[in-house]
């Protein structure tokens, strides 16, 4: 176990496995976006009470589902970054934060969008609303800090130590956003109170919310290993390969 | 060798100056998206701290943005000629032939153009969470976007006396945040008056008319100030 | 097919102004990052291409023997 | 027209200590002269009156026999200052520096004559990486690339030699002896024992009170 | 020459850092100013901004007074390690034999005894221009006293993060901010409660518990971010 | 016990380039190492590396036999470090910044100490002004009064020459003599050509990837 994670941290070999798992997730996400979103779009039936704008739903659920957990595979990435000086999980953090931030602003616009037909507004200060905002805020930090600094071992050290500080603070963040609005008043709109869905409107839900995970798992693979191609572009190996590999020939 | 005679160039001087600071700021993205950012973050902080009520917000809302806003802009502006300073590139900004009231000019063209107008351009979407009533956007850009123009100008002077000091920071906001006033008044009162079904062009009038007599007199004011800064 | 025809999908029954834009612009990320991260792969066998070319006509033009001695410690 | 130089009487107090007092020198086409004397005895001070940084001293500065208020503008064309610190922007390359301070002068210059400059002061190959990343004295090596891209004829130079090696000083010194054979004028300071660099004159700052003054090899201009 | 042993002396050494940043921020007195000043500023621009009516400012009077208090306290965070980081002193602190965690504690207690506490200590007097109903007073000055205290230690997370960096001050509150939410919240929360007749005494607990938690891991952070950032 | 600093293996990379590869080098009681090479060859990026604050290169270092990680708190116990920038602050006077230094050391010491460390290193007089008022060379004697006044067997000296006059050069080149023969180690860059201290061993760092070493009077210890 311990020597497979250590001979995984090592770059050729990170990169010969996930070169090679990379196009079965691929494959997986293209096929299960495909299915999902045409069985959702045009096939699951319309809400009884918001019509075809709780549609929305498959892509905001998912989007707001992987935008957290990719807030933990970053600070796992950190983790392991700083305690065992493994650069690989320094550029798989490097990739997941902008997409991680991306999919927080997926969340965020589609649930803004979805909104204005159920509750009339744009935005309303709730709870979940407010912590997925400051999650965005902690991703674009981290992305910041990775950034400002001119030397990338230093920015890389930085943004760990950041993401990890954020990590600990998420669960208290959610907690005292909670706390804070129910203090004032009432919610207002809730999320979590809706009637149980009949399965073909859920069955659509869970085939999207896979099909993202296989997206970010083959999209994390893909741009890790060209982090690996362009830190280690001093390393034989990634020579030879270079003049293996197919493409590139402009 | 013979003596050179001092030549024109103004222009050339301004044009490099003003591609040197956009490819600085430029060379880390994040210094511009920063203000940006800790405008977002001033403005979520207070639904946080006051109340999330739809309806007591958007009636604090104008005076919020512009609040908000202003700080942003003040608190990059700290940065507008202390890196120059460290480096010692100041020192050889006062020592070029040409008028430093125009190459400061330009320093603060830049700094406007990359946070006074892109507030300008964000601050609706802020509105929008605060429930701003709908109506008052274009005149919320217009005013930010003019009234920035006289905070980078009036800020520089500030950030300009305190450059030679090790810990600007908390010292220029004191110095240039009463001078800000009345530009806040009258930017966040236009804001106010047309979502309240007024007429905001006097408003917008009198923050042009402050960004006149700002661009008139602020350049020399900063160039002497930096001369000052300098000679301690 | 919860739709009668394609123009009533179109519709949404007339949500369509909010679901296309949820459903765009998370389209429109994906495919983005997608589409980035191929032209990134693209560009770093390039760079390294272009590097490995270069490096060995230097090599050829100052001694005969292949590129790089830095490969002390692959894998 | 050549130019010329003159300070008279100049004299300047710190915390109630004298570091100079009627101190008169000139610099003139070809001249090279040297201000010593050790730490704190007001080398940088002076430096800074002379290249009209500092205003809170005694005395007459002229340039070409004007005051030096009134032809300030002409008096800065002609000056090339470098200070403790190098003025070179970090996150810049050194051609982006060399870039702006040809234009800080009202001239545009080409790529090619700055990479050229880069490579007589020893910096080829590094003309593209951000300064940052460069040693202390491949930075200060930066500033020092203005001496061969700028035809200024007044340089004023305070420890030039500051973390360069000891190739980087020999190929200095020649510069500088150069620059006053082809009729430049130099003032400088360094703790550094010139080799290549003959026939300048010297200004002796003292500790406290005293002022003394020195030839060197040339003729005695500065004194009480 | 011997080896010499480590010697225990870190109390010496503690009790030095504190004096020694003690003398640097009362030699400059504006410095301790500066911050109230802020702080009484960006309180009465708000009135100016928004409306001078007394009721509504009286109901948004604790989140402004929390928000403003925050901002100034962040604000002055940026200088915390930078000056020691420009002069080379840094370097020593990080190579000195005593651990680092200990050290920058001292300086984190000087920060908030010459910012937090103050701020605390001044609240009272612009909660009473804001109209702040009387009974929020004492809740308002402890809340802000045990709240900054928090603040002080997660900012100079953020502080050492950025001290390497040439503009770190917006940067650093895009960092800062967002970790800062917790304990706006249940600050702010304290004194609305209180003055709207509640219980304050679960939400100063809660201050309480966030303070001891970043009391027991900051220190660890800032020692780790500094050798960080003295890395690059 | 005496002390004893080994490297070995040392290797670290900028920018796609070795600074150095495979270096090995010691320093025992009684030696002083002078680490040379042209301006960006890697003598700071070494310095840093030996004292422990830059931790991206390969290599081994051990103090008296033990690896370097173990045993930190005691290798600091032992350090004086002085990098390029003096670590004086600018508002506290000499004293007050010579009491700091000493408390970190866990250290009360007195103020006669301290004021005859300041007075040896040529700044009596100056004690009690804010340092920001002293000239740079004065600046840095603040910081190199540290060698008087705290006992610490191994040196490593970056530059300590820079802005300190001629006298002050010999009184330090001395000072390092002295405590070489005392049973220290030194380990120092300087671009200075140094009279006072004889039988230091040199370590050349090169341009780019080669590394040599050559004995200068002592014997060879550094090298491939
Ligand atoms: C900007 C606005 C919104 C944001 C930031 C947001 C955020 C979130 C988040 C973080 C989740 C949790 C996902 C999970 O971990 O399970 C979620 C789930 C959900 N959201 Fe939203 N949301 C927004 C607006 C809306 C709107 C307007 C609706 C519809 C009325 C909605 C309906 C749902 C539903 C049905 C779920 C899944 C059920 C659940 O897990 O509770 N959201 N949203
Ligand atoms: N922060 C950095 N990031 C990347 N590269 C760096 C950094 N600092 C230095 N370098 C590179 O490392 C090389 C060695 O730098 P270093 O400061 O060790 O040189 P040095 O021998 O001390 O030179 P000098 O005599 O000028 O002080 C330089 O050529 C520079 O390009
Ligand atoms: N900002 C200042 N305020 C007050 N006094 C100053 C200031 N700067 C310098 N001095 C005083 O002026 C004296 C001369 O300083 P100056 O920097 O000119 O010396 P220098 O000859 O350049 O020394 P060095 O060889 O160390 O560079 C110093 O003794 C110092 O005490
Ligand atoms: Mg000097
Ligand atoms: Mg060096």
């Amino acid at each position: 176990m311990w020597a497979f994670i250590h001979k995984l941290g090592s770059p050729k070999w990170f990169y010969a496995i996930a070169m090679r798992l990379q196009p079965w997730f691929w494959t997986a996400a293209l096929v299960l976006l495909a299915v999902g979103s045409v069985w959702g779009l045009a096939f699951a039936p319309a809400d009884y009470q918001q019509g075809n704008s709780f549609r929305i739903i498959y892509v905001h659920v998912p989007a707001a589902i992987l935008a957290q957990s990719c807030f933990i595979a970053l600070a796992a990435a950190a983790l392991v970054f700083l305690v065992w000086k493994i650069k690989v999980a320094d550029m798989a953090a490097a990739v997941i934060a902008p997409f991680g931030a991306a999919m927080t602003f997926v969340a965020l616009f589609s649930g803004s969008v979805w909104g204005v037909p159920t509750w009339g507004t744009w935005w309303i200060w709730d709870a979940r609303l407010t912590s997925m905002l400051i999650q965005l805020f902690l991703y674009l930090g981290v992305i910041a800090l990775r950034g400002a600094f001119l030397s990338r071992d230093s920015g890389a050290r930085a943004a760990s130590v950041l993401a990890l500080v954020g990590v600990v603070n998420i669960p208290i963040i959610k907690y005292s956003v909670e706390w804070w609005n129910t203090l004032h008043q009432p919610a207002t709109f809730t999320l979590t109170e809706r009637p149980a869905m009949p399965p073909e409107m859920w069955l659509p839900l869970l085939i999207m919310v896979l099909g993202f995970y296989c997206f970010f798992i083959a999209l994390t693979l893909m741009r890790t290993c060209s982090e690996i191609l362009k830190r280690e572009s001093a390393k034989r190996w990634v020579r030879e390969l270079a003049d293996e590999a197919p493409g590139g020939k402009r | 060798m013979r003596v050179v005679e001092p030549r024109a160039g103004l222009g050339v001087a301004i044009a490099a100056t003003v591609k040197r600071d956009l490819t600085l700021m430029l060379r880390r993205r994040s210094e511009v998206i920063n203000p940006l950012v800790f405008f977002a973050l001033v403005i979520t902080l207070f639904p946080l701290g006051i109340s999330p009520a739809p309806a007591l917000l958007a009636e604090i809302a104008p005076g919020l943005l512009w609040v908000a806003a202003l700080l942003a802009t003040q608190l990059s502006l700290d940065a507008l000629f202390r890196g120059d300073h460290d480096d010692g590139s100041l020192e050889q900004l006062l020592l070029a032939p040409q008028p430093l009231a125009a190459l400061v000019l330009a320093k603060v063209l830049v700094h406007w153009l990359l946070t006074g107008l892109p507030l300008a351009l964000m601050a609706p979407l802020l509105g929008l969470m605060l429930s701003l009533p709908s109506g008052g956007y274009g005149v919320l850009m217009l005013s930010l976007a003019l009234g920035s123009a006289s905070l980078s100008l009036i800020g520089a002077i500030g950030a300009a006396l305190t450059v030679g000091l090790a810990r600007g920071g908390v010292l220029l906001s004191l110095l240039v945040l009463p001078l800000y006033i009345p530009v806040l008044i009258f930017g966040a009162g236009a804001v106010q008056v047309i979502t309240l079904g007024g007429n905001a062009a006097p408003h917008l009038a009198i923050l042009g008319a402050l960004l006149a007599v700002a661009l008139m007199l602020a350049p020399w004011a900063i160039a002497a100030a930096l001369r000052i800064s300098i000679n301690g | 097919m919860a739709f009668d025809s394609l123009a009533a999908l179109l519709a949404m029954g007339g949500h369509a102004p909010y679901v296309w834009p949820a459903w765009g612009v998370t389209a429109a990320l994906l495919i983005g990052s997608a589409w980035h991260a191929r032209a990134e792969r693209r560009q770093r066998i390039r760079e390294l291409k272009r590097r490995n070319r270069r490096e060995r006509s230097a090599a050829k033009r100052d001694a005969p023997g292949d590129f790089s001695e830095r490969e002390a410690d692959d894998a | 027209m050549t130019f010329r130089l003159d300070a008279r009487g100049l004299a300047c107090e710190r915390d109630d200590r004298w570091l100079f007092r009627g101190l008169d020198l000139s610099v003139a086409p070809g001249e090279v002269l040297r201000v010593e004397g050790p730490n704190g005895s007001g080398k940088t001070t002076l430096l800074k009156i002379l290249s009209g940084q500092l205003s809170d001293h005694r005395g007459e500065l002229t340039w070409g026999g004007e005051p030096m208020r009134r032809v300030r503008a002409a008096f800065l064309t002609n000056l090339l200052y470098m200070g403790h610190a190098p003025g070179v922007k970090a996150a810049l390359t050194p051609l982006e520096n060399l870039a702006w301070y040809q234009a800080l002068n009202g001239e545009r210059g080409s790529d090619a004559e700055r990479l050229a400059a880069l490579d007589e002061i020893g910096l080829g190959g590094f003309e593209d990486i951000p300064t940052a990343q460069l040693s202390a004295g491949q930075q200060r090596r930066v500033a020092l690339a203005r001496l061969v891209l700028m035809p200024r004829p007044l340089w004023v130079l305070d420890e030039p030699f500051t973390a360069i090696d000891r190739q980087g000083v020999d190929a200095l010194e020649r510069r500088i002896q150069a620059h006053a054979h082809a009729g430049g004028g130099v003032i400088l300071t360094t703790h550094h024992a010139l080799s290549a660099l003959d026939a300048q004159r010297s200004v002796v700052l003292g500790h406290g009170e005293t002022v003394q003054a020195e030839p060197a090899l040339g003729s005695l201009h500065a004194g009480r």
